[in-house]
């Protein structure tokens, strides 16, 4: 397997508030790698410097072997990255519809962004009613799948989910994590965030254990579901 | 984090009295006994004339007595107002109206500087201020009333409307439905002067005019500390950080934000009678919408719900506009022996410093503390910016 | 065990959607009850009801025998149901203190006059007020923070400032919508131990909106299932654990 | 006290705004003058200060600048006179001060304020509260709105009209002459369609007074008087005047000195037939062969450009009747302000070629008002009405 | 299910219905009141009515132009751009500079017109390079400062494009001639202008075309998105700096032909007509309902119209208090429509 993202040493701030100390990590190409920690612990912010809404203070971000670090956010898409935000972000004045389409801004295979649009729709048939609501009045979980929908819109070389299960009524956290397995099969690598750790990483191949903006544990996701400091620290057991 | 008080009501006010009570007393000195001292070297007699005159400093005073009022709605209570001009205009004419001649046919004196032959309204300065005072905050209620269910932007627009109504009203307002209301564009001339117990203040009597502003303008510093500390300050901040959120916890929306557009009219009452006195007279031309841009331009520069920013940022545009760009003009003349005709770029200059200001000093010059917080975010500009650095 | 609050017959409609329909919900004293169904059941609806933010399109809500149907949200939040947001909202440019004081606000008393002049009544009640939110922050067990501003505070500490806010209120009811999300399974745990020590000790009643099936099943005397804006069940945790309709339509194969 | 002992007369304008090239023309004509007299009053050296009683934010004059112009000429100790002011309300701010200069009356000569209160008994108070010492120190070398508003009522019976429709500017000057035309033109019998004591105002910034004048025209007058100045958008005024009302034989058109010397107004086809009242002589009627055809001619010399408008040559004419006073005086403002009240300027000395006398109020003695007509894109001398 | 039957009749809830009422009767009154005041000068001069209505209509799709460069950029980055009329006054006096001084034309006649549709180019290019370098230079690193911080620069400017205009044009207005056709048409008595039709003519078209551009198109969807979420915008993909830049782009071209219509239509420049013009267009963008493009039209006509029947109505205020008309049917729409005329009012969901 060849990487496909490298996160090598990079340290953010917000001003000076320091969030992410010294991460690295590799992501390889068709591999479910998921994040956790605590609050606080930088995770969110990892991925955001990743997407490029926030340059590092050090440190380098490769994607395919080309450096992206301070690289503008909407190039990053251009290459193939997306990103399902925390705290969801959809355009609130737009409709579900045009949400969806935005996700896809830079696609220019109509067929391939009709035949998408479909199949997300087929995955949450409460967007699909609701095509033309204004995204601002829907639901809380309602509006984390179309989060999660319009990221996928724009068929990703690497997802970068953000708790997509967040608010999500236990069948649909089900259906949330059996999608991200669905996803990846179709070829798309994933790096995710989740507060629920243990659905985590049983989805996932690998994951990183974030705590106060360095990286604490890293290895295969079994072994770690089997590590005693996680399960008390992060699963509640 | 700096350290705050353990509490609010135990903190002291004593410190920024102290401090405003030597610059004002030593301000005052100045220009009261200083000045006019003839042992004074020529030189330092016309440079003070040139660049800090007395009657700027005084205007200066009054533009700190209004950016403190408009400071309380906008800064503290979040509200953008595009007419406080309309409270100036409104504190001004009770000024002309129960200062003067111009009721000539009613003949009412109540304790006024004037001898008690003089027909008109003559009641006195001190009262007057009070009834400027409450007059306003009468019409912020009702400027407010209907307005209350807005959101910011559309509420901008209210306010710059009755900004406009107001003055046009003054302006057209010698033929007010058969009636002269304000003597139109010809305005309302020779309000009577300050009374301070034993005498009249006469026209060079400016040290003691400065004293009065001083007070004033204390006195509107004093209101908006001691609000900002207390249940209604509070309230208002909530409101501006989140008015959904300040009304599921108590806050009445309704009533809070009357407060702050009354108490703000307030001192626009208090400016506008000042005022009234400072020029003698009152003039509708001067009401205007500039006016209130200007005022906001001082209120954000300064550094919105900081009140030494605001007074600094009063006193820094207000001299700029009045004295800063004449007596730059003219020292740059005499260095370099040109004939500049600096007053046809006074447009170009103040423009220059209004936007450079504002691009170094985003904040203003005394940001509110709280602020200081938020301006370190600049998320994805850094990000772009620093490409462009890259390349 | 008497109710401080009786929802009879609520119904919401937006446009031609019915969001909460007849729905009748009480509340008794000194008890927690959870609200539960699929996304976009209409829970938060619900719940913006009750404190006023939305007015229904039919039923009424009693409050200790009055009926508060339409009072403005400050008047409701003023007599005793206070909630919290399921995204926080909170002040963020004022202390962790100061936003205690501002849900305050409606039991000070002191005015512009007062507070100007600060008679010794005002410094009083405003003394009274700041050890008050201090009991308080201690109390949810953010006390070293009172001169902190809320944005500063991580998120778990912010969560616990919006319950603290809401707390100043001196509600009978809380209302808490989804104040799990974002935490992992250990801090919910803390959070169950607190929402006990709250109605033991505050004497109050806590409405929960909440996913986090954990969460509900061990920290709530009775569970109401709204699906598409129906009550489709009410019960004990272990009665709707075991309803049929509930894990179809919400829990899945359950696997809580 | 100064320090080069020369004597300085400050000139006190709107610098900024909408009035700034006529203020610079003002003073420049001013300092022409002052070149020409070797900046020489008599035996004393004469200096020329100017100040801008206008501000960036207000773009126009401003009422707090005026008032700290005047204690600025009061606190220089080596001023003695002011020209000025553009705006009668401004007047009103600085004469009372200036009134009570301790080492004064200081004196102050105006080349365009027309407010009639500013000298005579106008409004309720007026004029002694401007005058607080009782001394006079104010003079003005242009008649007052009152004249010339009752000129051109008795002009326009002569031509035969009966029904009038007054507009004014909304500014002192123009509600000052409208309102003296309303009040003469109707006292003379002429009918006066628009309501008010000063006809209807318009709003200088509108941008086009189509619908105003379809409702005029509804109205049917013979005449349209104007009473206002050319600067506030006077020239659309007269463009959809003639749109809507027809060419100026048609239906007539009459307005005040507002209009008169500018360039851009004859210029436009619509002004021809309009008619003009002037309180003392047009430019191109100044006296040819005397001082004021000189001076025109020399102002072209110097500048590259003739002056904006007649305004600025009657500053001129104010610095004259200034210097005239200083060259006869002590050097001191009281002797000033006692040389000042016997200044008399003979037409062929004037740089605006009448005689410049005044009488106990400071007002100019010769009321003559011209009329003139705009023809071939000149002011064409009309008529004469000497105000009793 | 009898749900079904109560959900058909169900029109809102109890508090929409109750302010739905209020609005309906608020605005049946003050109908009624205008309606009234239409009617009585209708019967009193009815071509006259008329003439002053399509008087007040053209004014106010002058004004519209000017609104839309204004709603556009207030849509996207919430700034109050005071420069922008001080843009549309450059423009103007560009216009007639480049019509009447460099191509030397006075006349309406085939030369006059095309340099009308060259200068039509010309200036919506300056307007466009004009605003673009604008927001360069002085809005583009306010980005994040506090809302108002970037509404003072804007003052700034404002005062900056003045300085040029009094230098360009003088202090004093100025007159130039008209190249489009100038002469009037009778419809039943009621008279109009070319230039007026011409406007219609020209105007619609540029409505109509910026609407697509801003609904239809890849970049207006970028600037909806860009308006409402930034950083959410940058994560679809979106070059949210080009964004703006386009935005300010388009409303700078808009401000470009709304000053070359208005040099034609009136005749006249001054270095100060931005300042009221601005205005005009700002309580017209609001009016409407901010970033809504046909509300700024709308409240520009409306303002417009109004304007023209209390001008030019036999029973009216008159000129002297139009502004005060404008405004305080304004204050009284926004009471009843607090969310503009065409936008809606959305109960935040929380
Ligand atoms: N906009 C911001 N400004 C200042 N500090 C911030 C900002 N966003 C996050 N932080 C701080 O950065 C640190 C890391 O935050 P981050 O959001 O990356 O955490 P996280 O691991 O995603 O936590 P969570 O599980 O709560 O989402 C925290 O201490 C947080 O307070
Ligand atoms: N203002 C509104 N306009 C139109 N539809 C709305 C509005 N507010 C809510 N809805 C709809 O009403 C339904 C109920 O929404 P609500 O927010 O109450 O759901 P919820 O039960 O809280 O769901 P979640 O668990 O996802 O937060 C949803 O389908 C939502 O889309
Ligand atoms: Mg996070
Ligand atoms: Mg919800």
């Amino acid at each position: 397997m060849t990487s496909l993202l490298e996160v090598k040493n990079i340290e953010v701030a917000y001003g000076k508030i320091v969030a992410v100390k010294d991460v690295s990590l590799t992501v390889n190409e068709g591999e479910i790698v998921t994040l956790i920690g605590s609050n606080g612990a930088g995770k969110s912010t990892t991925l955001r410097t990743i997407s490029g809404l926030l340059k590092p203070k050090s440190g380098e971000i490769t994607f395919k072997g080309d450096r992206i670090d301070g690289t503008p956010g909407h190039e990053i898409v251009g290459l193939g990255i997306c990103h399902a935000p925390e705290g969801r972000r959809i355009f609130q004045r737009m409709s579900v519809r045009e949400n969806l389409e935005l996700g896809a801004f830079l696609r220019n295979d109509k067929a391939g962004v009709d035949s998408d649009m479909d199949r997300v729709l087929d995955l949450f048939p409460r967007l699909k009613e609701r095509i033309e609501q204004r995204a601002g009045t829907m639901s809380g979980g309602e509006q984390q799948m179309l989060a999660v929908s319009r990221a996928l819109m724009g068929s990703p070389k690497l997802l970068l989910l953000d708790e997509p299960s967040m608010g999500l009524a236990p069948v649909l956290v089900e259906m949330i994590f059996d999608t991200i397995s669905k996803i990846r099969q179709q070829g798309t690598t994933i790096l995710l965030i989740e507060q629920n750790a243990m659905a985590a990483l049983e989805v996932a191949d690998r994951a990183y254990v974030l705590e106060s903006g360095k990286v604490k544990l890293s290895g295969k996701a079994a072994d770690l579901r089997k590590n005693d400091e996680i399960t008390k620290a992060y699963l509640g057991h | 984090m700096a350290k705050r008080p353990i509490s609010n009501v135990t903190l002291s006010n004593r410190k920024w009295a102290l401090g405003y009570t030597i610059a004002g007393a030593l301000l005052f000195l100045i220009y009261q006994f200083l000045l006019p001292w003839n042992g004074l070297p020529d030189g330092i007699y016309r440079g003070v004339y040139q660049w800090m005159p007395p009657a700027a400093v005084n205007e200066s005073l009054v533009y700190v007595i209004m950016a403190l009022g408009l400071n309380i709605v906008v800064g503290y209570a979040g509200l953008l107002d595009l007419g406080y001009v309309a409270f100036w205009a409104i504190g001004g004419y009770c000024a002309g109206w129960f200062m003067s001649e111009f009721f000539y046919f009613l003949n009412i004196h109540f304790f006024g500087s004037v001898g008690l032959d003089r027909p008109g309204i003559h009641i006195n300065f001190w009262m007057v201020l009070i009834i400027g005072g409450f007059v306003c905050a009468l019409f912020g209620v009702l400027i407010g009333a209907p307005t209350l269910r807005l959101k910011s932007d559309y509420l901008a627009l209210v306010t710059l409307g009755f900004g406009e109504i107001i003055p046009q009203v003054f302006f057209n307002g010698e033929n007010f439905f058969g009636f002269n209301i304000s003597n139109g564009t010809k305005g309302i001339v020779i309000v009577d002067p300050i009374p301070v117990g034993v005498k009249n203040l006469g026209p060079f009597d400016f040290g003691w005019k400065l004293l009065i502003f001083i007070l004033l303008a204390a006195v509107m510093v004093f209101i908006s500390l001691r609000l900002r500390r207390g249940r209604l300050g509070r309230a208002w901040l909530a409101i501006r950080e989140d008015e959904l959120a300040a009304s599921m916890m108590g806050v009445p929306l309704m009533r809070t934000k009357l407060a702050s557009y009354a108490v703000g009219a307030f001192a626009g009452g208090l400016g506008g009678v000042a005022f009234a006195t400072h020029v003698n007279g009152v003039y509708a031309e001067r009401f205007n919408f500039a006016i209130s841009i200007f005022l906001l331009a001082m209120v954000v520069l300064g550094g919105m719900g900081n009140v030494w920013g605001v007074i600094l940022g009063a006193f820094v545009l207000s001299w700029v506009n009045g004295t800063g760009l004449v007596a730059f003009g003219k020292t740059f003349n005499s260095q370099f022996g040109t004939n500049i005709d600096f007053a046809s770029f006074t447009f170009l200059l103040f423009g220059l410093v209004l936007i450079l200001m504002m691009l170094f000093r985003r904040e203003g010059f005394l940001p509110e503390s709280r602020l200081k917080l938020v301006l370190n975010e600049d998320e994805l500009d850094t990000a772009s910016e620093a490409k462009k650095a890259k390349k | 065990m008497t109710n401080v609050l009786e929802a009879k017959d609520v119904s919401v409609a937006f446009g031609g959607l019915l969001a909460v329909n007849s729905v009748d919900f009480n509340i008794p004293e000194q008890s927690v009850v959870s609200l539960i169904g699929p996304n976009g059941a209409g829970k938060t609806t619900f719940f913006n009801v009750l404190t006023g933010l939305y007015k229904p399109s039919a039923g009424s809500i009693q409050f200790n025998g009055r009926d508060i149907t339409d009072l403005p949200p400050h008047k409701i939040a003023s007599i005793g149901i206070a909630r919290t947001f399921q995204n926080i909202r909170l002040f963020g440019l004022m202390t962790a203190q100061e936003n205690l004081l501002v849900a305050m606000h409606s039991h000070l008393k002191s005015g512009i006059t007062s507070t100007i002049l600060r008679t010794p009544k005002q410094r009083r009640e405003e003394l009274a007020a700041e050890a008050k939110a201090q009991e308080i922050l201690d109390f949810v067990g953010i006390g070293k923070w009172t001169h902190e501003f809320a944005r500063n505070l991580s998120y778990g500490d912010q969560r616990r400032l919006e319950v603290a806010r809401a707390l100043a209120l001196d509600p009978k009811i809380l209302l808490l919508d989804e104040p799990t999300a974002g935490m992992n399974p250990q801090e919910s745990q803390v959070f169950v131990d607190f929402v006990r020590r709250l109605v033991k000790e505050r004497d109050l009643s806590v409405m929960l909106i909440e996913h986090d099936m954990k969460v509900v099943m061990s920290v709530s005397e009775r569970i109401t299932v709204l699906d598409q804006g129906e009550k489709i069940a009410e019960g004990s945790p272990e009665q709707i654990k075991n309803n049929p309709r509930v894990v179809e339509a919400y829990l899945g194969k359950a696997k809580s | 006290g100064g320090g080069s002992g020369a004597l300085v007369i400050a000139s006190d304008l709107p610098k900024q705004g909408g009035s700034a090239d006529q203020s610079a023309s003002t003073n420049n004509a001013i300092k022409l003058l002052l070149k020409q007299m070797n900046n020489m009053a008599g035996t004393y050296e004469i200096e020329f200060r100017e100040y801008d009683n206008s501000t960036a934010a207000k773009g126009s004059w401003d009422d707090a600048q005026c008032a700290k112009n005047a204690q600025e000429h009061v606190a220089a100790k080596d001023e003695v006179a002011v020209m000025g002011t553009y705006n009668s309300g401004c007047a009103k701010i600085i004469v009372p001060i200036l009134n009570q200069d301790p080492d004064g009356p200081m004196i102050m000569v105006s080349n365009a304020n027309t407010n009639p209160g500013l000298t005579k008994a106008w409004e309720p108070g007026e004029p002694d509260k401007y005058y607080p010492t009782g001394a006079r120190n104010y003079w003005r070398v242009v008649t007052t709105d009152d004249n010339q508003g009752s000129a051109a009522a008795q002009f326009a019976k002569s031509l035969g009209v009966k029904k009038v429709y007054v507009l004014n500017d909304r500014q002192t000057y123009g509600q000052g002459v409208a309102q003296a035309f309303t009040t003469a033109a109707k006292a003379l019998g002429l009918t006066i369609l628009s309501d008010g004591p000063a006809g209807e105002g318009w709003d200088d910034k509108a941008p086009n007074y189509e619908a105003l004048f379809t409702k005029i025209a509804a109205l049917k007058p013979d005449m349209v008087y104007v009473g206002g100045i050319f600067d506030l958008n006077g020239g659309q005024l007269v463009k959809d005047k003639v749109k809507y009302l027809g060419d100026n034989n048609k239906v007539k058109f009459m307005m005040p000195d507002g209009f008169t010397g500018y360039p851009d107004f004859l210029a436009l086809p619509e002004a021809a037939g309009a008619y003009l009242s002037f309180t003392g002589l047009s430019i191109d009627q100044f006296p040819t062969g005397g001082a004021a055809e000189k001076f025109q001619a020399d102002y072209l010399a110097e500048y590259g450009v003739a002056p904006t408008s007649s305004f600025s040559v009657y500053g001129a004419a104010a610095a004259q009747a200034i210097l005239d006073a200083i060259s006869r005086s002590d050097g001191t403002r009281k002797g000033v302000y006692e040389a000042m009240k016997t200044t008399v300027i003979p037409a062929d000395k004037s740089v605006v070629g009448t005689e410049l006398k005044f009488d106990a109020n400071g007002d100019i003695l010769s009321k003559d008002i011209t009329i003139l007509i705009v023809k071939d894109g000149k002011e064409t001398f009309q008529d004469k009405i000497t105000i009793k | 299910m009898a749900k079904v039957a109560e959900l058909q009749k169900f029109k809102g809830t109890r508090g929409q219905i109750r302010r739905q009422r209020v609005e309906r009767i608020g605005a049946i009154i003050i109908s009624l009141v205008l309606a009234l005041w239409m009617l009585v000068n209708i019967i009193e001069a009815p071509s006259q009515f008329a003439q002053v209505a399509i008087l007040g209509l053209r004014n106010g799709l002058l004004y519209a132009f000017i609104a839309l460069g204004y709603t556009l950029v207030y849509g996207i980055i919430e700034l109050i751009n005071f420069a922008h009329g001080d843009l549309f006054m450059l423009s103007a006096v560009f216009s007639s500079f480049f019509i009447t001084v460099w191509f030397n034309q006075d006349a309406s006649n085939p030369a006059g017109w095309l340099t009308f549709i060259l200068c039509l180019f010309a200036v919506m290019v300056f307007g466009a390079v004009i605003n673009v370098l604008i927001e360069r230079l002085a809005y583009r690193r306010l980005r994040h400062a506090p809302r108002l911080a970037p509404l003072i620069t804007a003052v700034g400017m404002s005062f900056l494009l003045n300085f040029i205009g009094l230098k360009w044009n003088g202090s004093t207005p100025r007159q130039w001639p008209t190249v489009i056709p100038n002469f009037d048409i009778y419809v039943a008595g009621v008279r109009i202008n070319m230039v007026t039709i011409m406007l219609f003519l020209v105007g619609i078209p540029l409505l109509l075309g910026l609407n697509y551009i801003v609904t239809k198109t890849k970049n207006g969807k970028a600037m909806r998105a860009t308006a409402q979420d930034r950083d959410a915008a940058a994560l679809m993909g979106i070059n949210v700096n080009k964004t703006i830049a386009f935005t300010f782009a388009i409303g700078g071209a808009m401000a470009g032909a709304a000053g070359l219509f208005y040099q034609q239509a009136v005749g006249t420049t001054n270095y100060n007509l931005g300042f009221q013009l601005g205005l005009i267009a700002f309580t017209s963008a609001v009016l409407g309902g901010i970033g809504n493009l046909w509300g700024a039209v709308v409240g520009a006509m409306l303002i417009g119209f109004i304007q023209g029947l209390n001008d030019g109505l036999p029973i009216a205020f008159g000129q002297q208090w139009s502004q005060s008309v404008v405004f305080t049917i304004l204050i009284i729409i926004l009471v009843f429509k607090p969310a503009g005329l065409l936008g809606k009012v959305t109960t935040e969901k929380v």
